[in-house]
């Protein structure tokens, strides 16, 4: 249950993710809506590794052995190792993409794309 | 041995070289990147005997399949790897001399570039697959930002591109995770043989999973951000994504449609579907890109538009999955990326003369450069698959499977017989334009790099199309690689190797 | 969270934009927490919520240097 | 005109998101014969082996009943944060290419980032500058602490090197100076070929790319998990330099 509970949670931002990406004019919240996008597919992916009641993947010296059995009260691991990997590429994506947005307004002084060439560009 | 491995690392080494050397010199870069290419390319052809008789699957770290990460190094992507460093290696060549120099960050881009579009046709897990695909898309991204000409039209292009190429990534990434709780695997070659899943889940975890595969080989509807990136794009990088990121994404498209998906897959509930799906776009891809090509009067966006078109009929040709037609698709689809790189390398050459990328600016540019007219007129010939010319071997080839195949094929036969005819229209215009019109006096000599690389290009898609019985052995071991039922045990047997 | 992201794309301004979005960004890592998650965790709420979000204020801060203005 | 048009994009893009929504969860809740999501329970699962450390063990019966303990030694990997030991060991190559996309990020914004237009000069006060460098300190002790405990507790390379960062961040703001960033650009470098000298050590001596070649030690203790704590260190510098040089060049400033 509490696992259905988190996977919607994270679908929701998924939707409203996409949502703002399509309705969104300016370039700065199209990027706030990427990341939100990209928080909500994290999320997904987590809860598809969840255990209900589990425990987090680190041997501790309280940690009774982990033996066939004993593994599956284990979160799955795996999940999470994929998400580290997808955050930073997400902010490997954002900050270039802001970048892009700050040479974008600086030529064309709009936040929003395919916008008029400025007068200065076009006598160029 | 897993020294295979090397084939990935050659472009890292010279990304990681490229921060300390740029500290030095600006314009440091360029050496180690050519170095590097040539290396592996030398690498590539040497192990490609070898891997003629028997593929190869490199394992890492010692995790045997399918815990580990592993690659295949098969006829197929071992030939994809030569012909990507070679395109890389030309493309480097060639801005030696044509463009205004450029920074070392632009070569530890390429590089990497070159690095990921190998990454992606060697591995054989799902999520490194995406891992390839993200490192792709950044480099290029930037790379389309940093083109010459208007920074504002550049940002945009390369912010559109961006976008799109993140939501298809992302959504990729949903697709992953869904097959891993379904399946508990992330190997490919798992997958390709393993319980189906359920008939809509298969068609949702599959489309998911294609999506930036679709869009790395512009199929339509996902290649509204061609025209733009690859008119800012330099004229070097603009071949490249047409030479070497296409190339890459077909054989990736490939190998997920035809291996991963194809005969007693996970996926194969709703294997025919998915391919019904893809002949549709194939189909609408291959006419919307040569009509926009065909409409189109600046040079370097014609190229693209057509490359979409090209794009099409490879898979077209990838789903009639018969031996013959995927032969055919391979063959067009090589002597595209060269054709491609030796078009945009002539068109960069002609712009930089000019100065605009109109048609109409380039009257009498052949008469006055009568080498660069004609390798324009090789390009032209082999993309439009006029006899001798090595295109042409590979849309017959194409052409006789969807007759054979019938059915929906039928569509495909049709769209690339109206591509072929729209082909030859805009480009049989544009070399009127370059030898019958105008009168326009043109200062400067062709460069050296252009003519060498020029030469190079031009006599390999000429030889390709006089003896094509030269790369008939590996066409075929390479269809063979792909349509080969047994892509997951070759995977999965690596691991007795231990 | 859902209210939150909504929040986000609703915002006129930018800079509370910002802001709400680093607050979903952290609520998110609390929700790695509760899935067992914790390496996810420090690593959204360092990465994901704190430097993302200081990334979008400098480049709004220099937005407005170049003459950015907030339509009201 | 303009607030119609753009009343009618909302309007249709919920109707697609609806539309989206509801494919997705038909086909998730599809009754038909087949894996479905969730098929896969954790025992079917790759990360089974990762948790029981029995990977290169072929055969299910092999694993040892008594299981893998704190404390003791002899497994094939060592780290007792199991996420470290895979994004570290068991699916290494995901992580080199986590490495190459920061790397192709900080290249790309290093090459396209303009100058700032407006140089502030406003001096900081007295205090941040005195109260700056104890909090840098403090950063670098916590961020030098998650990265080479990654494999004990979380945190790790990533998380570690973007609190390193952040003191140098703290730097920039306090001081208005981008110091040293042919230092990092070195910094890039070094750890970048030393991330690839570790892996191609493994290759050449154990016969695959970032194979294990020091022992796995004891669960538990700070020197175990082989190279992980090498490698996660390294990381961690490379990760540190170029999320510094990113903010660096966002922030702006003198070099």
């Amino acid at each position: 249950m509490e696992t259905v509970l988190f996977g919607i949670s994270a679908f929701s931002l998924v939707l409203v993710g996409i949502y703002g990406v399509l309705t969104r004019r300016n370039i700065i919240k199209i990027l706030l809506a990427l990341n939100i996008l990209e928080t909500g597919i994290n999320l997904l992916i987590v809860s598809l590794g969840n255990t209900p009641g589990g425990k987090a993947p680190i041997l501790t010296g309280s940690t009774a052995p982990v033996t066939p059995d004993t593994a599956l009260f284990f979160a799955d691991p795996l999940p999470q190792a994929l998400v580290l990997t997808s955050i930073v590429i997400g902010l490997g994506t954002t900050a270039l993409a802001l970048t892009l947005t700050l040479r974008y307004f600086r030529s064309r002084k709009s936040l929003e794309l395919g916008a008029e060439m400025t007068r200065e560009e076009a006598a160029e | 041995m897993n020294m295979e491995i090397l084939l990935l690392l050659f472009p890292v080494i010279a990304a990681f070289v490229i921060p300390a050397g740029s500290a030095v010199k600006k314009t440091f870069g360029r050496l180690p990147a050519l170095l590097a290419f040539l290396a592996g390319f030398v690498y590539a052809a040497w192990l490609l005997p070898g891997v003629m008789e028997a593929p190869r699957v490199v394992i890492t770290a010692n995790w045997r399949p399918p815990f580990g990460i592993n690659f295949l190094i098969s006829p197929l992507s071992l030939g994809a790897v030569m012909m990507i460093y070679a395109a890389g290696f030309l493309s480097v060549l060639f801005d030696l001399q044509n463009t205004e120099k450029k920074k070392g960050q632009y070569y530890l881009l390429y590089s990497l570039v070159i690095t990921a579009s190998i990454g992606m046709v060697l591995t054989a897990d799902l999520f490194n697959l995406f891992v390839f695909l993200e490192i792709a898309g950044i480099a290029s991204f930037a790379l389309v930002a940093a083109g010459s000409g208007n920074t504002g039209t550049a940002s945009g292009a390369g912010l559109k591109y961006l976008i799109q190429a993140q939501i298809a990534g992302l959504l990729m990434l949903g697709g992953i995770a869904l097959v891993y709780s379904a399946s508990g695997v992330l190997n490919m070659g798992s997958l390709s043989s393993f319980a189906a899943f359920n008939p809509a889940f298969a068609f949702l975890a599959g489309v998911l999973i294609l999506l930036p595969v679709l869009l790395e080989t512009k199929l339509f509807p996902f290649n509204t951000w061609v025209g733009g990136a690859y008119s800012s794009a330099s004229p070097s990088f603009a071949g490249t994504l047409s030479s070497v990121t296409a190339f890459a994404g077909a054989v990736v498209m490939g190998r997920l449609v035809l291996g991963m998906m194809g005969g007693a897959s996970a996926f194969a509930p709703a294997a025919g579907k998915i391919r019904l799906l893809l002949l549709v776009l194939g189909v609408i891809t291959v006419l919307y890109g040569e009509i926009a090509a065909f409409r189109e009067a600046n040079l370097k966006k014609m190229l693209g538009y057509s490359s979409i078109g090209q794009m099409g009929m490879v898979i077209i040709g990838f789903i009639i999955a018969d031996a013959g037609a995927v032969t055919g698709a391979l063959l067009l689809l090589a002597s595209h990326s060269a054709a491609k790189l030796l078009l945009f390398f002539v068109t960069g050459f002609l712009v930089s003369k000019t100065g605009t990328p109109d048609r109409h600016a380039l009257k009498g540019a052949g008469r006055a450069y009568p080498f660069v007219g004609a390798l324009f007129i090789v390009g032209a010939l082999t993309i439009m698959g006029i006899p001798l010319f090595s295109g042409f071997w590979g849309k017959l080839d194409v052409l006789k499977g969807a007759a054979a195949a019938g059915g929906p094929a039928l569509a495909g036969f049709f769209a690339i017989l109206a591509g072929t005819v729209f082909e030859g229209v805009y480009f049989l215009r544009a070399g009127h334009t370059l030898f019958l019109e105008g009168e326009r006096k043109f200062e400067g000599k062709p460069n050296f790099t252009l003519v060498l690389t020029g030469i190079i290009l031009a006599a390999a898609v000429i030889t390709a199309g006089l003896f094509p019985q030269l790369i008939r052995p590996w066409l075929e071991s390479a269809a063979k690689d792909l349509l080969s039922s047994d892509y997951g045990n070759i995977i999965l047997q690596a691991g007795g190797a231990l | 969270m859902f209210a939150g992201a909504l929040a986000v794309l609703f915002q006129k301004k930018l800079r509370n934009a910002i802001i709400v979005f680093g607050i979903v960004s952290l609520l998110s890592a609390l929700l790695f927490t509760l899935m067992k998650a914790y390496d996810v965790a420090i690593t959204e709420a360092a990465i994901g919520a704190v430097l993302t979000a200081a990334l979008f204020f400098w480049a709004l801060r220099r937005l407005e240097e170049d003459g950015y203005e907030e339509k009201e | 005109m303009k607030k119609r048009n753009e009343g009618f994009i909302s309007l249709s893009a919920v109707i697609l998101l609806a539309a989206l929504g509801f494919l997705v969860f038909s086909a998730l809740t599809d009754g038909r014969p087949g894996l479905n999501i969730g098929s896969a329970p954790l025992e079917k699962r790759v990360s089974f082996r990762y948790l029981t450390k029995s990977v290169n063990s072929p055969d299910q019966a092999e694993i040892p009943a008594a299981g893998v303990e704190f404390g003791t030694s002899g497994y094939e990997n060592g780290s007792a944060n199991i996420v470290t030991s895979i994004v570290v060991d068991y699916r290494v190559l995901d992580t080199l290419g986590e490495i190459l996309v920061l790397f192709a990020a900080a290249g790309g914004v290093a090459l396209l980032m303009q100058e700032r237009n407006k140089k502030i000069e406003q001096e900081a006060s007295v205090i941040v500058k005195t109260a700056v460098p104890v909090i840098m300190l403090f950063a670098l002790v916590v961020g030098a602490y998650i990265v080479i405990n990654g494999h004990l507790s979380p945190g790790g390379g990533f998380s570690g090197g973007a609190v390193i960062a952040s003191a140098f961040i703290l730097q920039f703001l306090a001081f208005r100076k981008n110091p040293r960033s042919t230092g990092f650009k070195i910094t890039e470098t070094l750890a970048g070929l030393a991330i690839l000298a570790y892996g191609l050590i493994g290759l050449f001596t154990q016969g695959s790319l970032f194979a294990n070649f020091l022992p796995t030690g004891t669960v538990g203790e700070f020197l175990s998990a082989s190279g992980i704590v090498i490698l996660y260190t390294l990381i961690g510098v490379k990760v540190a330099a170029e999320l510094s040089a990113v903010s660096g060049n966002f922030i702006g400033g003198e070099e």
